[in-house]
């Protein structure tokens, strides 16, 4: 079929667009979708466990300490704003403030990622110990993992905006903020189950 | 082959039930693949006759033909509606039916999985002590439901008696239970139906159901220890059985052999299969068993034993004799 | 944007095309090869390699009916046996059924859609690579007596690290984890191909069927891999860390295990199975000359399948404890099942029934998946009750119920896919008379093999047994269906041969051999490297037969550099253009570097730190921009709203 | 060139070497006794005088880098309550420790061999006659691997028990001394 009917031009529309209309969007929510079901599992997973035990956390058990944990989800909430405001400025094409939001994104990110380190041992047990113990390390790791994604992302975005900055670039910082507010919301259900699981469950 | 030729009860099979679980599900089976038979001949001569006429097709956009499709594929649809849900229904009576013994007084047995044979106990809440331990051969009393209390000691296995009733899984970590219940005198096969490892394939059981005077004879005599050897090769047989490496691994009731880790021998003479219902218990087979276990079942915990051929034939006159 | 309205007809462009083509052609040589980011190379790739998993599992299928042709046949002891059933097992679901319909929907798509390209090019090229990577490493473990002996569905405590001692069980493991990430990567571009990249009008009632099953398998892989992937995760850290998972000592649990299994197990049989009615709706507009009668029930069906499809997992546990309410709710699921898949099978005979069949090969192999797969459908209703199930459990008659569905639902529509989309491939036709050769004996070897093995359940024969014995009578039966296995051999030997024989001598197809209706045969036979001139626009289900012959496209997407057109998600109407990467090697590298990481971590955890480094180099390589398209970018005008486009 | 072909070389030796690794490590021996056992039972050590062990024949039993063996042998240990001397984990209660580095009557595969089918003074029993020469061999393997004599990839996980008892897959690897202490000594570690 050569013969081609000419009906439209599309050269006027745009090529930095924000939100669902762009790419970048869905593979990020595609991500966020995956990784935000399997720690869902994960959770489905400690509830399942928490049936073969009568005391909970297991018998010899100590509970997790709540302080770290609380400190480092308290920061994750606050950082919150700070991404919201970046993606906003992101949106708006403001170089400048997009650069600032980005460097204390990565800051946050350091600072938090360190703390979640440190977290393992506000669990009070090994991962060897018992299946209890398996499981929160597994989801603090997940997570961890997410974070460490998060990390390296934000940093390479600062970096691109210093060096390699095209307009392409804003939609990528406003998705680094979205991503971040799911690491930090799909957290707040999981800190629960963690920390106040032993306590309440 | 001599070793390898099986005994009539070497078959097992749904269709010919002898128990009331089995003969419920055979009876819904009927109904399936009556219902099944005729659907499925409907459906592929309707698509035979779209494939074959020949007259020319009416222009599929037109509305007539168009709403008499549609009523068509509706009216095939609801059809199967109807099925589904009779199917349904039918199908939750018979398994609220099957899932609980009739309120007779049943009989308990355990059943103990293991990589690769069954093992099982008949609790006595008489004489605790006075338990009858047994593998891979379940003597049930005809017209008497039986229930069992299923666990695993290693892997998943999963209890199968065709004849007599559907699987259930032994799990580690889960007690599980079923019944079963036999309407007539017989000997039925089963085998594990969960793969288990190497030897999934050698792990079967027979099950034998007798009137229930025979039973509670058998149920007697298997209480008992062992019958003490009856000549002198099986008093030698002996001899080898407690000083050889037999008594490690297997118990003997009434001697000094208490080994748990393979079957209970106390009356392996009166059974009827050795190695988990895979050969006719014969003393060529045995001695084979014995020998070479490797042979006949490559991978279970038996090890071959290399015995002069007068402690050879000592033992097979001793384990034959313990009836 | 301007509304062209002075051409009516454009004559060809050949300039144009010698531009577009060195922008998006793949590059020569090797390197180039293992650059190439194209979706046709992709998706070929894909299916090439999936095929050859099919013909090992297929030999490994042959010798396990070659071991069971007898009783206590000495051929292949217990231990050859359990590696052999489950790499048959493994390589079919995770290495064939699945990656060959991810390759048929990445090859096709983008054409049906009139899409230059899938949405995110090199995620979609690194899939391939750790598919590929995956692939190798269960087979190179297979080789040298390392292939995995649990089973496909790697029951614990079997599996688990006390009773299956050794590197096997790992392989596998993380294998799984391995071509699940390769799945969840093709569900995330996939998706957003099928969301954004969508030829202008192409409206979400438009698209074509294979779209649409594509579409509905990625989102249940999205939500049934993780459950598989993390799964795994907890076997192999059972295995090599000492977690607790599924030790019933210490809390864990066997039924865990099982749960999360089949969670992911029953969706994944829709995930390979959708993908077949798919093919069957879309290629029977060519061969019964009408449009695929009941288009939105059709639809409609397959959405509905995706959904029940995560309410039937416990189907598979009838013989576990579970509590008898639970059981009635997966009974009814399961029966239910048959409601969509009867809608699509009345829809096609309803519309053979009205058009006037054209008995080629695709159309041979439609119809055999239609009478398979009805069987097939019928035994799954029986299983659908727990009594009945729980006889036939675990037994030859489920082996034969699942081949029954699986033949019939996907290896039936792929070879009639196979036969229609290969002169589109290769710009060449297959043979018709091996075709129907081929057909013939698929036909009854699969009715030889299987169809005894209804009866050998019943009769008690259990699964995944490596012998049996001749006293059980099973013997005459596993004769004909070792058989019938060899006649399957034979039917995909005179296959092979059509294939090789039709590059070199089948006769040239043209654009549009079968006279279809859909997008991708708008476009030269093979497509040229960036598919489409200009974008077509579409405005009803069947394009082509509604163009006349003059395609209606637009024009204005930048000819510099690997452009592609986005619209929007309910209409597809144009919303702004996107700029794709363009080859590079970097896929490739960073799936090497997962590799290593998963390998490693087999048998030391440094596969951890090591990997994530090199991970991390290679991802950072990755996204780097090389050089700026516009150096004075910053100062760009704000995003424009849609615009609006003559419908 | 020949710089490419050399590395080539190296890579398929390195290949088929980790081939071969993996064919011995999964390799599920049931009937053959390997050839090395019919050589070590031939060394018989005095009841009487267990002294220092003989360390001539360094024989790397074929058992010790076969995963399959390693499990089997531990299977053994518990079923033939060896864990009831030496403890579940090989830490050692009423007989010595398997763990540490202290090795009575020596680590080499022959030594542990002669020591289970032998026996020893002070409470160890003969398995003569009770296992078969194949399942001595896995205990032999198992022994070894109880203290990380076997290279990594053939070691033991966890077993489906209690968390105390720990996996040997992750425990540290010990050197392996022949002790010339008199064997009164060993009760008292």
């Amino acid at each position: 079929m050569n013969r081609e009917r000419v009906v439209a031009d599309v050269s006027g529309l745009p090529t930095v667009v924000f939100g669902p209309r762009n790419l970048g969007w869905w593979g990020t929510t595609g991500f966020a979708v995956i990784e935000g079901f399997s720690l869902a599992l994960c959770a489905v997973t400690y509830v399942y466990l928490r049936k073969n035990y009568i005391v909970w956390p297991p018998e010899g058990t100590k509970l997790p300490s709540l302080l770290l944990p609380t400190i480092n989800m308290g920061i994750m909430l606050a950082s919150l704003p700070l991404a919201l405001w970046t993606k906003k400025r992101a949106e708006r094409l403001e170089l400048g403030p997009v650069r600032i939001g980005l460097i204390l994104s990565s800051l946050v990110t350091v600072v938090t990622f360190g703390l979640r380190i440190a977290e393992f041992t506000a669990l009070n047990t090994q991962w060897n110990s018992n299946a209890y113990s398996s499981i929160i390390w597994t989801i603090l790791g997940f997570h961890g993992t997410l974070m460490l994604i998060d990390l390296y992302d934000t940093i390479g975005l600062t970096l691109i905006t210093f060096l390699r900055m095209e307009s392409k670039w804003f939609p990528e910082a406003a998705d680094n903020a979205n991503y971040w507010l799911f690491t930090v919301l799909v957290w707040v259900p999981m800190y629960l189950l963690v920390y106040f699981g032993p306590r309440w469950l | 082959m001599m070793l390898l030729q099986a005994p009539h009860y070497a078959q097992q099979s749904m269709i010919d039930p002898a128990g009331t679980k089995a003969g419920a599900i055979n009876d819904f089976w009927h109904f399936l693949i009556v219902t099944a038979s005729i659907v499925t001949a409907i459906v592929f001569i309707t698509l035979f006759i779209a494939l074959a006429k020949r007259r020319r097709p009416a222009d599929p956009e037109a509305p007539g033909e168009q709403r008499s499709l549609t009523r068509w594929v509706t009216g095939s649809v609801a059809v199967t509606l109807v099925i589904i849900v009779v199917f349904l229904f039918m199908d939750f009576r018979l398994g609220r039916a099957i899932a609980t013994p009739p309120q007779r007084t049943p009989l308990r047995v355990n059943v103990i999985g293991h990589q690769w044979w069954w093992e099982f106990q008949y609790p006595d809440s008489a004489t605790p002590g006075n338990w009858i331990s047994t593998a891979n051969e379940l003597h049930i009393p005809v017209g008497r439901p039986v229930i069992l209390r299923m666990s695993a000691r290693d892997v998943i296995h999963s209890f199968w008696v065709p004849n007599l009733s559907g699987k259930k899984d032994l799990i580690p970590g889960h007690d599980t239970e079923t019944w079963i219940e036999a309407d007539s005198a017989g000997i039925y096969r089963g085998q594990c139906a969960e793969f288990c490892g190497l030897q999934h394939a050698k792990m079967a059981l027979l099950v034998i159901a007798e009137p229930e005077r025979q039973f509670e004879q058998w149920a007697l005599g298997a209480r008992g220890a062992a019958l003490a050897p009856a000549d002198s090769t099986a008093k030698a047989g002996e001899q080898v059985f407690l000083t050889g490496g037999c008594s490690v691994c297997h118990a003997i009731g009434g001697t000094m052999a208490g080994g748990t880790v393979g079957p209970n021998l106390t009356h392996f003479g009166s059974r009827l299969t050795i190695a988990a219902a895979s050969l006719p218990n014969t003393k060529g087979n045995l001695g084979g068993w014995i020998v070479d276990p490797q042979r006949i079942k490559p991978g279970s915990f038996m090890p071959p034993n290399a015995l002069e051929p007068d402690q050879l034939e000592a033992l097979l006159a001793y384990l034959e004799g313990l009836k | 944007m301007t509304t062209a309205t002075a051409r009516v007809e454009t004559i060809a462009q050949p300039e144009l095309d010698v531009e577009l083509d060195a922008v998006w052609r793949s590059r020569p040589g090797f390197i180039g090869w293992l650059m190439s980011t194209d979706h046709k190379s992709i998706g070929k790739r894909y299916v090439a390699t999936a095929f050859i998993f099919f013909c090992l599992a297929g030999l490994e299928a042959a010798t396990m009916r070659a071991q069971l042709s007898r009783p206590e046949n000495g051929l292949l002891g217990p231990d050859t046996y359990n590696q052999v059933f489950t790499m048959h097992g493994t390589t079919m679901m995770f290495l064939f059924a699945v990656p060959v319909m991810i390759g048929i929907g990445l090859y096709l798509v983008p054409l049906m859609i009139g899409a230059r390209n899938v949405a995110f090019p090199r995620a979609n090229a690194m899939g391939y690579w750790v598919y590929l990577i995956g692939g190798l490493l269960i087979y190179s473990g297979f080789f040298v007596n390392s292939g995995p002996d649990a089973g496909w569905f790697a029951y614990v405590p079997l599996a688990g690290p006390q009773f299956s001692p050794g590197k096997r069980v790992d392989i596998w493991a993380q294998m799984i984890t391995f071509t699940e990430i390769a799945a969840l990567v093709a569900s995330v571009v996939q998706i957003t191909t099928i969301f954004k990249l969508r030829a202008p009008g192409m409206s979400l009632n438009r698209v074509p069927i294979l779209v649409w099953t594509t579409l509905v398998v990625q989102f249940m892989i999205m939500f049934a891999m993780p459950s598989v992937a993390t799964a795994s995760l907890f076997l192999a850290m059972d295995r090599l860390i000492s977690t607790h998972f599924f030790n019933p000592a210490e809390g864990g649990d066997a039924l865990l295990w099982q749960h999360r299994f089949w969670f992911f197990g029953h969706p994944e049989v829709y995930i390979m199975f959708l993908p077949g009615p798919g093919i069957i709706s879309s290629l029977l507009p060519a061969f019964t000359r009408r449009p695929v009668f009941g288009y939105p029930a059709l639809v409609l069906a397959v959405i509905a399948t995706g959904f029940i499809a995560f309410g039937l997992w416990v189907h598979h546990m009838f013989a576990t404890p579970l509590p008898q309410l639970g059981q009635s709710f997966f009974t009814a699921a399961s029966a239910l099942v048959a409601i969509p898949n009867g809608i699509q099978i009345f829809c096609w005979i309803a519309t053979i029934w009205s058009g006037r069949p054209i008995f080629r090969t695709p159309l041979l192999f439609t119809i055999g998946s239609i009478i398979i797969f009805v069987i097939g459908g019928m035994t799954g209703v029986m299983i659908a009750s727990v009594p009945f199930d729980s006889q036939v459990h675990d037994t030859y008659f489920i082996v034969a119920h699942f081949h029954y569905v699986i033949l019939g639902g996907v290896v039936f529509p792929l070879f009639a896919g196979f036969y229609y989309w290969w002169p589109k491939v290769t710009g060449r036709l297959l043979s018709e008379a091996a075709g129907k050769w081929n057909f013939w004996l698929m036909f009854i070897g699969v009715n030889a093999t299987f169809f005894p093995m209804h009866q050998l359940g019943m009769e008690g024969m259990p699964r995944r047994v490596y012998t049996y014995l001749a006293g059980t009578g099973w013997g005459d039966l596993n004769l004909v269906a070792s058989i019938g296995a060899l006649v399957i051999f034979s039917s995909v030997v005179v296959f092979l041969g059509n294939v090789i024989w039709s590059l070199r001598h089948g006769q040239i197809a043209g654009a549009n051999p079968w006279n279809a209706d859909s997008l991708e045969w708008a476009t030269s036979s093979p497509p040229p490297s960036y598919n489409f001139r200009d974008t077509p626009v579409v405005g009803g289900r069947a394009p082509v037969w509604e163009s006349g012959g003059e395609l209606p496209v637009m024009t204005g997407l930048a000819r510099d550099r690997q452009q592609v057109l986005l619209t929007t998600v309910l209409d597809a109407e144009p919303d702004s253009r996107h700029d794709h990467p363009g080859h590079t090697i970097w896929p490739f590298i960073l799936a090497v570097t997962i590799g290593i990481f998963f390998i490693v971590l087999i048998f030391t955890p440094w596969g951890m730190p090591i990997g994530t480094v090199l991970g991390f180099i290679a991802y950072a390589r990755y996204v780097w921009p090389k050089k700026r398209h516009d150096p004075s970018i910053i100062e760009l005008p704000r995003s424009v709203p849609p615009a609006e486009v003559p419908r | 060139m020949r710089f490419g072909r050399i590395s080539s070389l190296l890579l398929v030796t390195a290949l088929l070497s980790i081939a071969a690794a993996g064919c011995e490590r999964e390799e599920r021996r049931f009937r053959e006794v390997p050839p090395a056992a019919d050589q070590s039972t031939n060394v018989v050590q005095s009841d009487l005088q267990p002294g220092p062990s003989i360390v001539a024949t360094a024989t790397q039993h074929p058992y010790d880098d076969n995963a399959y063996a390693i499990a089997s042998g531990k299977r053994l240990y518990v079923q033939m309550n060896c864990a009831g001397c030496h403890g579940l984990a090989g830490g050692g209660s009423i007989g010595p420790p398997l763990l540490d580095d202290k090795w009575i009557y020596g680590s080499d595969p022959s030594n542990i061999f002669s020591t289970i089918v032998e026996g020893r003074p002070n409470g160890m029993p003969s398995w003569k006659g009770k296992l078969s020469n194949d399942q001595v061999w896995q205990l032999v393997a198992y022994v070894r691997d109880l203290s990380g004599l076997h290279r990594k990839d053939v070691r033991n996980s966890r077993g489906d028990n209690m968390a105390a008892v720990q996996d040997e897959q992750n425990r540290n690897r010990q050197t392996p001394r022949s002790s010339f202490e008199p064997p009164g000594s060993v009760t008292t570690p």
